[in-house]
C-alpha cells in the first residue's frame, strides 16, 4: 500500500442537536478497500456525503493527492477524480444510460453533446470492468442490478479513481453481490482506491483490506481485515457484546393458514403459480428467494393488499376468497412490510397515528377517532418494545430506521397475533437492531404465534426458520426441515432446483 | 445557504411572521401609491377605512369572504389528500349554473325552507361531477390533475357561456348573455338589511368547523391524510385508496360548487360569466395561507377579503387607478407565503 | 362542404394560422422549458399581459421594435426570478407561486399603464413590426402569400422552436436540464447544479413567455388593452402537455390551435351561428386533456415536475 | 347648465376605460370636469361582484350623480338605488327606469351606422361588406343591423358577413376577423370593435368605425363613423340633479341622431359625390322625423 490518496481530516458535522459526525479522520491508499462500518445513524453516509460535497463540514477538510477540496461542491469532488455509488440510486428514470452517463460531464455550453465520443468511452469501461449495459436503455427499464451497474458506470466514466459505495448490496441479490464484489476487486488491482459501506460482515470481511467502525458520529476502531473476525466487528459497531438469538425447539400446533393452489397475476404478468403452503402455530416457516421472484407478491396478498386469480386461502381452516386489510387485522395477522419508509408507516404522521392506523375500528367509536386510548397505546408499544427518540405524538419521520421497525413490530405484537407476517423484518438494520428484531420473532413463536419470514438472507432463515421453502418464479418448492438445511442446499433451492420438475430460474 | 426544517415553532415565531409579511406587502403597496402621487400613510388609513370603517364596508367585506372561505377550505382539504385540485374556479361556475339551472327549471314552484337546501345540493352537486372527471383520470389513467382540474376551469365557463348564450338564456335579460335568475324563494336572506351580507356566510363558517372536525376527529380524516401523505402505507394500513380519494374530491368539489351557489343565490341573482373574481383561484392561495387547516382558511380568506375590498375602497377614496386593489393583494399573498415558510423552515449557514 | 374547401384553399387562412400562433409558440416554448427543468410556471398568464405592456411603452417612449422585444424578455426574466425564488430557493408550491405571480404581473401591469397612459379614447398607437418578404420564397404562389410574409418576431419564434429543440435534446446543457426535470438529486450527483439550471430555465422560459405578450402589442396589434391577452397563456400550459415536452412538437400543437381559431373565424362569415363559438374555443382544452389521458401511461412527464429540491434534504 | 357650484358625479366603469363605449362615457364626464361643470372621479375594470359596493361606496362618499353601466347587474344596481335615494342614478341599461332616483340610458348609434351603411353600400366594389362584433347582444345587433340596412338601402345585392369574436376585449383577434372577412371578399368593413380597421389598413381598404371617432387614428382607413356621444345624456341628467328633479327615467333620446346625441362623423370626397348627397338627404329626414332606422335586435344573419 503506498501513499494516502485521500485523507479526511478531522470532519464535524451537525444537524440540529444532533452530532452527525464527531472529528472523523480517515485515509485511504491506493489500490485499498475500504469499508465502513457502523450502525444505522452512525454517520456513514453523512462522511460520504462531505467527501462527495454534497454536505458542507462545520470543521475539518478534505484532501485528495494532498490537495483540499473546497466544501459542497459536488463539481469538485468529481474532477478531483471521486465517484459516488448512493445509498438511494440516484438515476433519472426516464433518460438512456448512455444520458444519465453522460449528463454533467461535458462543459454545459458545448454547443454540441459529444455523443459518439461518449458511447466509445462508455463501451470501452464496460469493457474492461466486465460491466455490461446497453446504453440506449431507458433507464427506468432495467432491473435493480442493471442500474447499480449503470450507478458505478457514471462514476467510472468521470475517470473516479477514488469510488465511494453506500451500502451497494442492499437491494442486491447473493449472485450480484459476488459478482459485483469481484468486479472491485479487480477494479482495485487496476489501481482504483474503494470505500464501501455495508451492513453484511460477511461481505466487509471478504472484499475489504481495512476497516472504519463508526458509532455515534465517531471512529472507534480501525482494524485491518486479516486481523479481526466478525463477532469483533460486531461488538465494536454495537458497543457490546451481540450475539443473534437462536430458535429452540418446539412442536408446532394446528395449521393456522393453509394456500391451496392460488395464482396471482400483476398487469398481466402471473407472479405466482399455483402455489401451495400451510402454516402451524408455534412455528416460523422460511421463504427463501431471490428477489423478483414472486415473495414481495406473496407478502402483499397475505397482507391483504392484494387480489387472487384462483385457488383458495384457508384461515383457522375456513376458506375465506380474498382477504383485505381488514379482515386479515380482524383475523389477527400482524403484518410486517418490506419496505418500511414506504409502507410500514407514514413519515409525517404521528407515532400514535401510525400505531392505531390499520386498527381504527377498535380505537373509533361512531367514526371519531378515540385518540386518547391510541396514544395510550403508542404508549405501551413505546415502554415495551423499547422505542427510542420519540412519544406517542412525535412524528414518525424522526425515528430511525431500527426504531421505526421497533414501532412496526410492536403495533402487531402486543396484540398476540395468531399468525404473523415478516417480510424482510431485518432488511437494512445494523447488527443490534437484527438481534433484537429476531429476539421479538422467537419470543411470538414461543407464544405460539404461527410465523411466516419471508427473507432474502440465509443467515437468517436459517437461525429462525423451523421448515424453508423456496420461491422461484413464482412458484414454490416443498419444504425442506431447517435442520436438514445448508447453504448449499438452499442456493439450489433457490436456483430451482427440487426434486419434481424443473423449472428455468427467473433470469436475472 | 439552506433552509432547515424547524421541528418546533415558538409561539411569538408564528405571531410575528405573519405581521411582519403583511407589513412588508403594505410597505410595497405604499411605494406604488406614492408613485401614484398619493399620500401614502392616508392611504394605509383608508385602507382601514375601506375594510371596517363603516357598517357598508364591514358587511362588504364579509360578504367577499363568504364564498372564499368556502373555496379556500376546497383547496384545503383537497390539498390535504395531495389532491391537486386547482379547478375550484370551474366547479364553482357549475354550482353556480345548475342552481340557476334547477331554481328556474326544477324547483322554482317550492316553499324556500325545500328550495334552498335543495338548491345547495344541487350546487355542490354539480362542483362534484367537474371534479370526479379530472379524479376519474387520475385513477384510471394516472393523469395529474393539477393540468386538468386547471383546463377544466376554462372548459367550464366556456359551457356556462354556451348555456346563458342558449338554453339558459334569460327571455328578460334584453338579450344579454345572462342565466334565468334564481326563484324569489331561493334567495338567500339577507343578515343585515341595506347590506349585501346573507347567511351564505354562516353557511361557510359551519363548513369550515364541520371540515375541521372531521379532519381532526373522525376515522375518514385521518385516513385521507394518509392517503395524501403517503399511498403505499396507507394501502397497507387497509385504507380504501380510490373511496377515500374520491370522498375527498366529493367534499371538495362539493365546496367548491357550494361557493358559486351561495353567490348566486345570495347575492347575484343569476350567472353571468363575471360571476366570480376569481374566487376559485383565490381560494387556493387561502388554504396555502392557512397552511391547508380548516379554521385558518376562516382568517386567511378574512384577510384576502380585507385587503381586497380595504385597498378597493382605498382606490375610490384616493383617486388612484383602482388596480391597485388587485397589486396589494397579489402582494401580501406573496409575502404571507413567504412568511409562512419562514414559520417552517430557518436559515442555515 | 364548399365552404370548408374554400377556406383551407385560401392563403389568408394560413397566413392567419401563422401569426395567430406565434404569441403561442413563444409563451409554450417558455413554459416547456421551465417545465423540463421541473418548475410549473402558472405566471405566464400574467407575464404575458406584463410583456405586452412593458414592450409597448417602451417603444411607445421612443425605443425601437427590437428594443420593446427586449424590455418585453428582460421583464419576463424578473418575474421569471420572482418565481423561482419562490418556488426554487424557498421551495413553495408551484401552482400556488404560480396563481401568485399571474395576479401580481398583471394587476401590475394595469397599474403601471394607468399611472403613465392616463386616457382619453382608446389607446395610444406605435407603429408595430410590418410584414416582410422573405426573398424568393414570398413571390411563390400561394406558398410566398400563405407562410413567407410574416413579421420578424413570427420567423423568430419558428427558429425558437427548433433552436429549443436542439439546445434540449443535442447539447450538454439540455441534457443538464432534462436530468434535473427528472431527478435533481441525480443531476446534483453527477455535478450539476440543480438550483441553478431551475432558476436558469425559469428565467429563460419567462423572459420568452414574456415577449410572446409583447407580440401581441408590437406585431399583431399596435396598442396595449387591460385583459387584452385573453387567456392565451392558460392556453399555452395546455399545449406543453398536448406537445408531451417537446418543442417540435409544441410548434405543430400551437399551430394547429391556430389553425382552429383562424378557420373558425373564417366559418363564421360563411355560416354564422351555426355551432355555439365556445364549442371552438374549447377545443384546445378538451384535446390537451385528452392528449394527457391517451399518453399519460408512457409516463413522459418530466417525473420531477412540482416537486422542490432541497440540498441536503431527503 | 346652471354656473353654481360643480356637483359631484362618479363614474363606475366595468370594463377599462379604454374600451371605446366605456371612454365615450369617460371623455364626456372628463370634458365637462374641465368645464368646472362637475367634479369627476371614478373606478374602472369593475368586476360583477364588486359593481354594487363601488356604487354604494360612492354614495356614501357624497357623490350626487353616478355613471355607469347596470347591464350585468340590473338587479342589484335597483336595490342600491332604492338604498341611496338622495343619490342620482343614471347607468347604461336594457332595463327600464326604476324609482325616482334609477335612471336608464341605451346606446343608440344606429343613425349612425345606417348612415355610414348608405355610404358604404354605394362604395364596394366586390359588393360584399363585412362587420366584426363581441357578441350578439342586443345593442350591439341593433348597429350592425342597421349598418347592414344603410347598405342594402343603396345595394340591394350587397352581401354582407358578420362575425362575433366572443370578447370584449382582445383587438388582436378582431383584426384576424377583419382579415377573414377581407379574405371571404369583403372590401368595406364595419368595426363594432377595436382591432377591425387595422386589417383594413393592413390590406389598403376602407373601414367604418363605431362610437367614437376612429379617423384621427386610421387617416387613411377609416372614411366614416357612427359616433354616439354622450354628452347630451350626460347634461340632461346634470340639468335634473341640479334642478332637484327626479332622474328616474329613461335618458336613451339623448343620444339619438334627431336629439344630437349621435352623429355620422365621415371624411369627404372619399365616397362618391351622389351617395354623400343620399345620405346627407337622409340624415336630414332622420333629424326631421321623416325617417326612422329600424331597430333590429336580433342576432344579425
Ligand atoms: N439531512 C439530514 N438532516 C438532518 N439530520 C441528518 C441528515 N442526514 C443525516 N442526519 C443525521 O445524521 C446521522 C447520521 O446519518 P447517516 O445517514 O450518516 O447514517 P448512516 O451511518 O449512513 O446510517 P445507515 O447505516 O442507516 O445508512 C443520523 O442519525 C441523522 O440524525
Ligand atoms: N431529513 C432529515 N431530517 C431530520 N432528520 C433526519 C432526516 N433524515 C434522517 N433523519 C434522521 O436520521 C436518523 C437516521 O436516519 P436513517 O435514515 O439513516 O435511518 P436508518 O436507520 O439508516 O434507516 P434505514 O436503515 O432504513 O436506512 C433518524 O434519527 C432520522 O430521524
Ligand atoms: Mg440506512
Ligand atoms: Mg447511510
Amino acid at each position: 500500500m503506498s501513499e494516502a490518496i485521500l485523507n479526511i481530516c478531522s470532519v464535524s458535522k451537525r444537524f440540529g442537536d444532533n452530532l452527525a459526525n464527531d472529528d472523523i479522520s480517515l485515509s485511504l491508499g491506493k489500490g485499498e478497500i475500504v469499508a465502513l462500518l457502523g450502525e444505522n445513524g452512525a454517520g456513514k453516509t453523512t462522511l460520504m456525503s462531505i467527501l462527495f460535497g454534497h454536505y458542507v463540514p462545520d470543521s475539518g477538510k478534505v484532501l485528495v493527492e494532498g490537495r483540499e477540496l473546497p466544501p459542497g461542491k459536488p463539481r469538485a469532488a468529481i474532477r478531483a477524480g471521486i465517484g459516488m455509488v448512493h445509498q438511494h440510486f440516484s438515476l433519472a428514470p426516464n433518460l438512456t444510460v448512455l444520458e444519465n452517463v453522460m449528463a454533467g460531464t461535458e462543459r454545459l455550453w458545448h454547443l454540441r453533446s459529444g455523443t459518439s465520443a461518449a458511447r466509445r468511452k462508455l463501451h470501452r469501461i464496460c469493457q474492461r470492468f466486465g460491466l455490461t449495459v446497453e446504453p440506449d436503455a431507458r433507464v427506468g427499464d432495467l432491473s435493480v442490478g442493471e442500474q447499480q451497474r449503470v450507478e458505478i458506470l457514471k462514476a467510472l466514466y468521470n475517470d473516479a479513481h477514488i469510488l465511494v459505495l453506500d451500502e451497494p448490496t442492499a437491494v442486491l441479490t447473493n449472485l450480484e453481490a459476488e459478482r459485483l464484489f469481484s468486479t472491485l476487486k479487480d477494479m482495485a488491482r487496476e489501481g482504483l482506491s474503494l470505500i464501501f459501506i455495508s451492513h453484511k460482515l460477511d461481505e466487509v470481511m471478504a472484499a475489504a483490506n481495512r476497516i472504519v467502525v463508526l458509532r455515534g458520529g465517531r471512529k472507534v476502531a480501525e482494524r485491518l481485515a486479516k486481523e479481526t473476525n466478525k463477532a469483533e466487528l460486531a461488538e465494536l459497531m454495537v458497543g457490546r457484546r451481540v450475539a443473534r438469538p437462536v430458535r429452540e425447539p418446539s412442536t408446532p400446533g394446528e395449521v393456522v393458514l393453509k394456500v391451496a393452489d392460488v395464482s396471482v397475476s400483476i398487469d398481466g404478468v402471473e407472479r405466482l403459480k399455483s402455489i401451495d403452503f400451510s402454516l402451524r402455530a408455534g412455528e416460523v416457516l422460511g421463504i427463501i428467494g431471490v428477489s423478483g421472484n414472486g415473495q414481495t407478491t406473496l407478502a402483499h396478498l397475505l397482507s391483504g393488499t392484494l387480489r387472487r386469480d384462483k385457488g383458495d386461502l384457508l384461515l383457522f381452516g375456513e376458506p375465506i376468497g380474498d382477504l383485505t386489510v381488514d379482515d386479515a387485522v380482524r383475523a389477527g395477522i400482524g403484518r410486517i412490510p418490506e419496505d418500511r419508509n414506504k409502507e410500514g408507516a407514514i413519515g409525517e404522521m404521528a407515532i400514535w397515528e401510525n400505531a392505531v392506523l390499520e386498527r381504527l375500528p377498535r380505537f373509533s367509536r361512531y367514526g371519531l377517532v378515540d385518540r386518547p386510548s391510541g396514544q395510550a397505546f403508542a404508549g405501551q408499544i413505546i415502554d415495551a418494545f423499547d422505542v427510542r427518540g420519540g412519544r406517542p405524538t412525535t412524528r414518525t419521520r424522526l425515528l430511525s430506521g431500527g426504531n421505526m421497525q421497533k414501532l412496526i413490530l410492536g403495533r402487531n405484537l402486543m396484540d398476540r397475533p395468531r399468525i404473523l407476517l415478516a417480510a424482510q423484518p431485518a432488511r437494512g438494520l445494523d447488527e443490534g437492531a437484527v438481534a433484537a428484531v429476531h429476539e421479538r420473532l422467537l419470543e411470538a413463536r414461543r407464544a405460539g404465534t404461527a410465523v411466516l419470514l419471508i427473507s432474502e438472507d440465509l443467515e437468517e432463515v436459517m437461525a429462525l426458520a423451523d421448515r424453508i421453502q423456496a420461491i422461484v418464479n413464482g412458484r414454490l418448492s416443498p419444504p425442506i426441515a431447517a435442520d436438514s438445511a445448508s447453504a448449499t442446499k438452499l442456493g439450489l433451492m433457490m436456483a430451482g432446483e427440487w426434486n419434481e420438475e424443473h423449472e428455468v430460474p427467473h433470469a436475472f | 445557504m439552506r433552509f432547515e426544517r424547524r421541528e418546533h415553532r415558538s409561539f411569538a415565531l408564528v405571531i410575528a411572521t405573519p405581521v411582519l409579511a403583511i407589513l412588508c406587502a403594505l410597505a410595497l403597496a405604499g411605494l406604488l401609491i406614492a408613485i401614484a402621487g398619493a399620500p401614502v400613510m392616508e392611504a394605509y388609513w383608508r385602507i382601514l377605512v375601506g375594510a371596517f370603517g363603516s357598517r357598508l364596508s364591514a358587511t362588504e367585506t364579509l360578504t367577499r369572504a363568504s364564498p372564499l372561505i368556502l373555496t379556500g377550505l376546497a383547496a384545503a382539504v383537497a390539498f390535504r389528500a395531495k389532491l391537486w385540485n386547482i379547478g375550484a374556479e370551474g366547479q364553482f361556475y357549475l354550482g353556480a349554473i345548475a342552481v340557476a339551472a334547477a331554481s328556474s327549471h326544477l324547483f322554482g314552484g317550492l316553499p324556500p325552507p325545500l328550495q334552498v337546501p335543495l338548491l345547495l345540493v344541487a350546487g355542490a352537486a354539480a362542483g362534484i361531477v367537474l371534479l370526479l372527471v379530472p379524479l376519474w383520470l387520475r385513477l384510471r389513467f394516472s393523469v395529474d390533475e393539477v393540468v386538468t382540474t386547471l383546463l377544466l376551469n376554462f372548459v367550464a365557463v366556456l359551457f356556462v357561456s354556451m348555456l346563458i348564450d342558449g338554453p339558459l338564456k334569460d327571455p328578460m335579460g334584453f338579450g344579454w348573455p345572462q342565466s334565468q335568475p334564481v326563484a324569489d324563494a331561493a334567495v338567500l336572506p339577507k343578515l343585515f338589511a341595506r347590506s349585501r351580507l346573507h347567511v351564505g356566510l354562516m353557511i361557510a363558517l359551519v363548513f369550515a368547523v364541520a371540515v375541521h372536525l372531521v379532519q381532526s376527529r373522525t376515522v375518514f380524516g385521518m385516513q385521507s391524510r394518509a392517503a395524501g401523505l403517503n399511498p403505499a402505507g396507507a394501502v397497507f394500513a387497509g385504507v380504501p385508496l380510490g373511496r377515500t380519494l374520491v370522498t375527498v374530491a366529493c367534499i371538495s368539489g362539493g365546496l367548491a360548487g357550494l361557493a358559486g351557489a351561495i353567490e348566486v343565490m345570495g347575492v347575484q341573482g343569476y350567472v353571468t360569466t363575471d360571476l366570480s373574481p376569481g374566487y376559485g383561484y383565490s381560494g387556493i392561495v387561502v388554504a396555502m395561507l392557512a397552511n391547508l387547516h380548516p379554521l385558518g382558511v376562516v382568517l386567511a380568506a378574512l384577510f384576502t377579503a380585507v385587503m381586497f375590498v380595504g385597498a378597493d375602497g382605498m382606490s375610490r377614496s384616493m383617486g388612484i387607478p383602482s388596480y391597485i386593489a388587485d397589486v396589494t393583494v397579489a402582494l401580501s399573498l406573496i409575502s404571507m407565503l413567504t412568511g409562512v415558510f419562514f414559520t417552517q423552515y430557518r436559515i442555515r449557514r | 362542404m364548399n365552404a370548408v374547401t374554400d377556406i383551407f384553399a385560401s392563403a389568408g387562412l394560413w397566413a392567419a394560422v401563422l401569426r395567430i400562433a406565434t404569441p403561442l409558440i413563444l409563451g409554450t416554448l417558455g413554459a416547456l422549458l421551465c417545465e423540463r427543468s421541473g418548475v410549473l410556471n402558472l405566471g405566464i398568464e400574467g407575464i404575458m399581459t406584463f410583456g405586452a405592456m412593458i414592450g409597448w411603452l417602451a417603444v411607445y417612449n421612443g425605443a425601437d421594435l427590437w428594443t420593446g422585444i427586449l424590455v418585453a424578455g428582460l421583464s419576463g426574466g424578473i418575474f421569471g426570478l420572482l418565481h423561482a425564488g419562490l418556488t426554487v430557493t424557498l421551495g413553495l408550491s408551484q401552482h400556488v407561486s404560480g396563481l401568485g405571480v399571474t395576479l401580481f404581473a398583471s394587476s401590475f401591469s394595469y397599474y403601471v399603464f394607468r399611472l403613465l397612459v392616463p386616457v382619453a379614447g382608446t389607446p395610444p398607437t406605435i407603429e408595430p413590426f410590418q410584414p416582410i418578404d422573405v426573398p424568393a420564397l414570398s413571390s411563390l404562389p400561394f406558398l410566398g402569400p400563405a407562410l413567407f410574409t410574416q413579421t420578424p418576431p413570427t420567423y423568430v419564434a419558428i427558429l425558437l422552436a427548433l433552436v429549443l429543440g436542439y439546445v434540449l435534446f443535442r447539447t450538454p446543457l439540455g441534457l443538464a436540464i432534462r436530468m434535473t426535470g427528472e431527478n435533481p438529486h441525480a443531476a446534483e450527483a453527477q455535478g450539476i447544479n440543480p438550483m441553478a439550471i431551475r432558476f436558469g430555465s425559469v428565467i429563460v422560459g419567462s423572459a420568452l413567455m414574456g415577449i410572446g405578450g409583447a407580440f401581441l402589442t408590437l406585431s399583431a396589434f399596435n396598442s396595449f388593452f387591460p385583459t387584452m391577452v385573453q387567456g392565451r397563456g392558460w392556453i399555452c400550459i395546455a399545449l406543453v402537455v398536448f406537445a408531451s415536452w417537446r418543442p417540435g412538437r409544441a410548434l405543430v400543437g400551437a399551430l394547429l390551435f391556430a389553425l382552429f381559431d383562424g378557420f373558425q373565424l373564417r366559418l363564421q362569415t360563411r355560416l354564422s351561428g351555426v355551432v355555439p363559438y365556445q364549442i371552438f374555443l374549447m377545443i384546445p382544452y378538451l384535446l390537451s386533456i385528452a392528449a394527457l389521458a391517451l399518453m399519460a401511461r408512457r409516463a413522459r412527464v418530466p417525473q420531477a415536475l412540482m416537486q422542490p429540491y432541497r440540498r441536503g434534504e431527503r | 347648465v346652471r354656473a353654481s357650484a360643480p356637483i359631484k358625479v362618479a363614474g363606475v366603469h366595468a370594463s377599462p376605460v379604454e374600451n371605446a363605449w366605456n371612454s365615450v362615457l369617460h371623455k364626456a364626464l372628463q370634458d365637462a370636469a374641465a368645464e368646472g361643470v362637475i367634479e369627476y372621479v371614478f373606478s374602472e375594470g369593475i368586476s360583477g361582484t364588486d359593481y354594487p359596493r363601488a356604487m354604494r361606496e360612492y354614495a356614501e362618499q357624497g357623490a350626487k350623480l353616478i355613471i355607469g353601466e347596470a347591464y350585468a347587474v340590473e338587479k342589484q344596481a335597483r336595490e342600491v338605488a332604492a338604498d341611496y335615494p338622495e343619490t342620482a342614478f343614471v347607468l347604461g341599461s336594457s332595463g327600464k327606469e326604476s324609482g325616482d332616483n334609477f335612471g336608464v340610458f341605451g346606446t343608440w348609434n344606429h343613425d349612425g351606422a345606417y348612415l355610414a351603411g348608405m355610404l358604404a353600400g354605394k362604395m364596394t366594389k366586390s359588393n360584399v361588406v363585412g362587420s366584426v362584433g363581441a357578441m350578439p347582444i342586443p345593442e350591439v345587433n341593433m348597429l350592425i343591423n342597421a349598418f347592414a340596412a344603410g347598405v342594402k338601402a343603396v345595394n340591394p345585392d350587397a352581401k354582407h358577413l358578420v362575425t362575433f369574436i366572443g370578447t370584449f376585449f382582445d383587438p388582436p383577434k378582431a383584426r384576424e376577423a377583419g382579415l377573414a372577412q377581407i379574405d371571404a371578399g369583403a372590401d368595406i368593413l364595419f368595426g363594432e370593435r377595436i382591432g377591425t380597421a387595422d386589417a383594413a389598413k393592413e390590406r389598403g381598404l376602407k373601414s367604418v368605425g363605431s362610437l367614437i371617432d376612429y379617423t384621427p387614428r386610421y387617416p387613411d382607413t377609416v372614411f366614416a363613423n357612427a359616433l354616439w356621444g354622450f354628452r347630451p345624456i350626460l347634461n340632461a341628467a346634470i340639468a335634473d340633479v341640479s334642478a332637484g328633479k327626479p332622474v328616474g327615467k329613461d335618458y336613451t333620446a339623448f343620444g339619438l341622431l334627431k336629439e344630437g346625441g349621435s352623429d355620422v362623423a365621415y371624411v369627404k370626397g372619399v365616397a362618391p359625390a351622389d351617395a354623400e348627397a343620399a345620405m346627407e338627404a337622409k340624415r336630414a329626414e332622420i333629424k326631421s322625423g321623416a325617417f326612422e332606422v329600424p331597430r333590429i335586435t336580433d342576432e344579425p344573419k
